[in-house]
């Protein structure tokens, strides 16, 4: 698309500005937190679903839903800083912000990359105009971070696949529609070289979507078993036994998360827990003179600006091709870590308030809880121990860890004592 | 813990473990969240059998100890309690008990009794909002022959389910301690949450409460060094709890580690994995050595106590949470769900290193110790 | 460093490496410990003449920059500064080439001159003892028609080499720069140890000197922005040059993980130095990130410029000395020895870490800018 | 020996204290500490030497020397609790500080362990009275962590062996009389099974001592060429071949070196740098009211203590048996990391004096020195890395780390492109 054709992102964002301020409502920051603590109702959660399908529905009509989508797909067909401009103009206000991710990335960013020309226009369409939500179905309950070796096989009759086997760890599926899922074709060749990706709806005979709890409550996370769940061919993504293609692209995507072009994210709505900065827990703890507490306030700002600056950086440097793909593990290696000394810093800071602790303690309330989840930003999306392991084999070159597995038939790989148990 | 027990020791420990493995598996803590005591008063009573409550205890006030050092003994018990996330007033009944038998146990032969036998709860309100661990700012004045005490105090571990309330408190320039009566006029206690699923907090008000001269518990204004010594056993305790937790963590983790299989090799294979298991390792020996020098400080009452109190209790503080912490990265996305039995041992690491001063506020202690401050 | 320079910045960037590498190679930079000025006069001219001293002065002064941001070039410089761990003046020339220049840059044209030729250096008073990041107690009083000095300063760096003093200070409520000859009477040069074989540090003690009132730099008393501005560049520079380093000692180290063997295999393949690595590498990338974030906020004058500044400094200074101490333990002993090259980053390193404010100074300035404390 | 025949620890205490209070200086410790931090003169450093050795023949007559050895080689036959109230009543005296290690342990330990009756009548006694000055030679310029990799050479040649190579890292070998030597007899078999021990004079002909030069200016360490050095079988320590059963024990005794009961080491007189305490630092800096400088002391303090007592739980288990003998690896790994980090913290609360200073600093003065040096800690007598290979493997019994030296001649190793050069 030549340059002329675009529209200036700086009248863009203007007309983004306006129509923002007169269609949508400010953020309320509470109503956030309590939906990712987990403490709000199967109600609330659904009402705030509703919300948000009917605000991305806005967006499409419009001309602000997947900004940087292809047109033919109802896409804008504009840039990263188009998009950028729209994410600056939306800080403060209410936003889908559930939809973000793994919705449009990964999910409709493998289908873009991936999917037939026939799966585009019938599913991007739909999930700009939020009646589709997607979901990733890649992790397995005994696959920890080794994605490659699922277990959960597609197994081939006619113009159908039969898939059986088990797939957790995916956000809200109990209210998504849709479901990206990789699957193993072939036990008989290495593990890399035996998968393939299907799509399909989560709400259907074979698929059963189990709630999982968190140790805070919060049940957003889901397990489903699929059991003789019948998928068209032609509802394949990429080429049988060529899902690691796709797998690789679709981590890609999972890393690039908060920077991906495809994604919607107001500066400052990064998705972590609590509605109190630093400072706030200093000052409703009582401890805001202390100079070791301001020394734990100005470690954990450093950490967030040096963040987002690392995600630029690496942004930039991936879309210009001075960094590679998978130069995305460096921000999430940074993130997840951050993120987690972030949530010790709170708790830190809160003192005998994170042991213990009143709904009239303010940002001090509830912190205990943060920090007992405060590894889930080094686990999700990947763990950092992925990440370090991509970062120093691929990023720098150095040798790849030596598996038990590479040059195996998949089926003859070791799996340990428990193995059979744990994935069930 | 004690790397060389005697086998009384060891015995006594044992059936600990043992009672609490059958009494009080995790899925009983789990499900103990949804109650509100968070204990169970038959579990107690059998654990008092046991001798949990004895120990700080005059043998001439019906107590008594293994060793000849009941603290140590006492720590097998609260490093039990960690191992097994054990519900309980542990901390709270032994401080009131240790501190009626040492003010002579008579006045309050009775209460002492109760407690003993496990068939009532005493419970320990001493910690303010930020007063550190001084008896605190709660009044305590002498009205004709009465006391009256006005003050707050938080937070307070299972006030509502005790029968009385050990109140720290000053009066005039003084620390003075005051046995109150669960159900006195004046006396509000409201609910806290916690990170725990089976301990419970509350704020713990006083509105001019009155009680007669007699509830004091040894002599009035006088307590400075009793609390002192309170202060330094319910350390012990919560150390020696911690330990618990963090070998746990960490011999659930290792075993984890050689079962799971990623990438067709152990976990435990990985050398980078090894390697903070090796971390891991210096951190949770390190913590039982400096949890047993302090117990056995406090025991003998030796001049580093108060340093060696403040010192494990920063350690096992600040590195139990980051080793569990690490199990449960190990663990992966498993180890943060409500169904695994890890977080019972992070909630129970997590409780106390905010209770009894954190370790940043221990560091403070040590370094007022080390260089006081000569310009303030 | 820049992600994406220009390709003027990167032809610019390559000479100020390629002379660098020629002139100052590791075995030159141990031989300066023994040098009593750390730096050669014609080494710094032949720099001056690559750009080195009049990217932050105007055109109309006889500077100029490659790309309109003259700061942002200038990182480009310190960036190979920390690359090279090399030696000269390059802080405090451009801070007070860049006030000379803001002021006006006639008055003290000649001074301005030679400074941008390189004949001569300029030095920068500016630091004090726990004075923070501000112009400092140094007292600056009228005197008919002299300026009188008082004060003392620390560290200042290269003064004994300069031809010229910019001294900051108060002059009543307002800040105040004066710029002072060398040997004015009243002035003494103390030397420092320093941690760098090549940057030299002194305390600079003025008593009672007088210089004329056209001494001065700017308006009396009215300073403080200029002050502001020059420390918000000199700290742009600082992490520029630390950056610097830890690219050099990553790059050093990751080629010794490739060439070096252990049990019969590279140091490079064993999974606990994999993930080191990566860490490392996250908080190189990140410091370039930050680096260059707060030197284009500096440049463009963006409001947010003062917190960039601390957090860049307060990053960079703790993971720098970090990732480059790793890079030691990897190297092993040798990495501690003085024929090695690798310390003299890390000396760079450090340096640049404990002046214009520590990473605790900085985290201090950015909590004070977050949450201004009312009860003060 | 049966307990009846040895002194009470008591009565061995108060004759220990009346002796040393009549016989020994006070400790200068700035002399200590310049001697440490590598600013002593040459000839002050030979001539402490002498003044130790002086103090160790003294201990020898008093019948303080060698309190834990046996009797029939000149030492007390005494017990560890004998040692340990030597050391305390010895706290603030003058004491032979660089005879203890590696010259009682682990060099004469190794002898006591493996040597001939000869050599231990030999050298066991000359050791005590401080005539023999014992240093290790283990680690070579090519080696790092891996000390089985010996490459110095022996070659029998009738009753003599010739040895070839280099050594490096032994501290003082300039004023040393003798060294244990590591060498490689047999290059045919696994690395492992090739070892042999041999001792030897270090002032001969062969032998090349060359002192190496710290950042920090210190000149302790040096380095060893040997060339067609000649020494007789009766010099060799255990068998032909089977020298790595000796290293095993002689790397236990080095692990274990302050808590050895061999070493004389009285309670805070760890050989770490600087004069002064964290609190010290922050008073000299004008910084001690600060409460996050306060929060660093209060650190420095829990891993010195926590260190010390995790020492003597090593050292009490590997006594008992409880803990098996490389426990040892896991105080040595502890104390690295806390002594690294206690670095950091002194240079951390010199502020601006980290990077400039004064003689006039006082105790905040130079520590921008010891932060350069700090690593030292984690590196010298086996790196942390080893002792958490050793942990993780040996104690809690994980996985062998894979080597590609294991069951292959040690002639085929890879070696890596550039290891001819660096090993000379």
């Amino acid at each position: 698309m030549a340059a002329d054709n675009i529209e200036d992102p700086e009248a863009f964002r203007q007309r983004a500005r306006s129509w923002i301020r007169s269609n949508l409502e400010l953020m309320d920051r509470s109503v956030l937190a309590a939906a990712l603590g987990g403490g709000a109702s199967e109600e609330t959660e659904l009402a705030g679903i509703r919300r948000e399908r009917e605000i991305q529905r806005m967006f499409f009509d419009a001309g602000f839903a997947g900004i940087c989508m292809p047109r033919e797909y109802g896409g804008q067909g504009l840039t990263p800083a188009h998009q950028r401009a729209f994410n600056e103009e939306l800080a403060g206000y209410e936003f889908p912000h559930r939809l973000q991710a793994p919705n449009f990335s990964p999910c409709a960013a493998v289908i873009l990359d991936f999917g037939t020309e026939e799966q585009k226009r019938r599913h991007i369409p739909a999930i700009l105009k939020g009646e589709e939500l997607w979901m990733q179905l890649l992790s397995e309950p005994g696959g920890g971070s080794d994605v490659a070796a699922a277990q959960t096989t597609a197994v081939r009759d006619g113009d159908e696949w039969v898939l059986n086997g088990s797939k957790i760890w995916t956000t809200g599926a109990w209210w998504s529609d849709w479901g990206l899922c990789l699957a193993r074709t072939n036990w008989d060749v290495p593990k890399h070289r035996g998968l393939t990706v299907f799509i399909f709806p989560l709400h259907r005979e074979g698929v059963d979507v189990h709630r999982i709890e968190m140790l805070n409550g919060s049940k957003e996370f889901c397990q489903e078993f699929l059991t003789d769940l019948r998928v068209p061919d032609t509802d394949r993504v990429g080429e049988v036994d060529e899902g690691w293609t796709v797998g690789v692209r679709w981590m890609f995507h999972e890393r690039m998360l908060y920077n991906s072009p495809l994604v919607t994210l107001p500066p400052g709505a990064r998705f972590t827990p609590g509605s109190g900065s630093p400072a706030d827990v200093a000052r409703d703890a009582g401890v805001l003179a202390d100079s070791h507490v301001r020394d734990l306030i100005g470690e954990a700002r450093v950490l967030d600006i040096a963040g987002r600056e690392l995600q630029q950086r690496i942004a930039q440097g991936v879309r210009s091709g001075r960094i590679s793909d998978q130069g995305a593990a460096i921000a999430r290696l940074f993130g997840g870590v951050a993120g987690a000394r972030t949530r010790t810093i709170e708790f830190e800071i809160a003192g005998a308030m994170g042991g213990a602790w009143t709904d009239d303690d303010g940002a001090a309330a509830g912190l205990g809880v943060d920090f007992l989840m405060r590894q889930a930003a080094c686990i999700g999306g990947g763990t950092t121990e992925m990440a370090r392991n991509v970062i120093s084999e691929r990023v720098l070159g150095m040798p790849r860890e030596r598996s038990s597995d590479r040059d195996v038939p998949f089926r003859e790989v070791p799996r340990g004592p428990s193995a059979g148990a744990r994935s069930r | 813990m004690l790397l060389e027990p005697t086998s009384d020791q060891e015995f006594f420990r044992e059936n600990t473990a043992k009672f609490l493995s059958d009494q009080v598996p995790p899925g009983e803590i789990r499900r103990l969240r949804d109650d509100p005591d968070g204990f169970d008063a038959d579990y107690w009573r059998r654990g008092a059998e046991l001798g949990w409550t004895s120990l700080l205890v005059d043998e001439a006030h019906g107590g008594g100890s293994l060793s000849g050092q009941g603290l140590i003994d006492l720590t097998l018990v609260a490093y039990e309690f960690g191992r097994h996330a054990a519900p309980g007033p542990l901390l709270s009944t032994n401080v009131v008990a240790s501190a009626l038998s040492r003010a002579g146990g008579e006045e309050h032969g009775t209460v002492l009794d109760a407690v003993l036998a496990g068939t009532s709860t005493a419970s320990w309100c001493f910690q303010e909002r930020l007063a550190g661990l001084t008896a605190g700012a709660l009044e305590i004045r002498v009205e004709g022959d009465e006391l009256v005490l006005s003050g707050e105090k938080r937070p307070v571990e299972h006030a509502a389910q005790a029968a009385h309330l050990l109140v720290t408190g000053r009066s005039g320039d003084g620390a003075t301690q005051v046995l109150v009566p669960a159900g006195t006029p004046g006396l509000t206690i409201r609910p806290m949450h916690t990170v725990d699923l089976a301990r419970r907090f509350s704020i713990v008000r006083l509105d001019a409460v009155r009680v007669p001269l007699d509830a004091v518990v040894g002599t009035p204004g006088q307590a400075a060094e009793q609390v002192e010594h309170q202060v330094q056993t319910a350390l012990v305790i919560l150390c020696a709890e911690t330990v618990g937790t963090m070998q746990r963590a960490f011999d659930m983790t290792v075993e984890w580690a050689f079962d799971r299989y990623s990438f067709g090799r152990p976990l435990a294979s990985y050398q980078e994995l090894k390697h903070r298991f090796a971390d891991m390792k210096s951190w949770l020996e390190a913590g039982h050595a400096v949890a047993d020098a302090a117990a056995l400080a406090v025991e003998s009452r030796a001049p580093e106590a108060n340093e060696l109190v403040s010192v494990a209790k920063a350690f096992v503080g600040q590195y139990g949470g980051e080793l569990i912490q690490d199990c449960v990265q190990i663990h992966g996305g498993i180890g943060v769900t409500f169904d695994h039995d890890l977080h019972l041992f992070l909630r129970r690491a997590t409780l106390d290193r905010a209770l009894m001063g954190t370790p940043a506020e221990h560091r403070q202690r040590i370094a007022a110790d080390l260089a006081p401050q000569e310009d303030r």
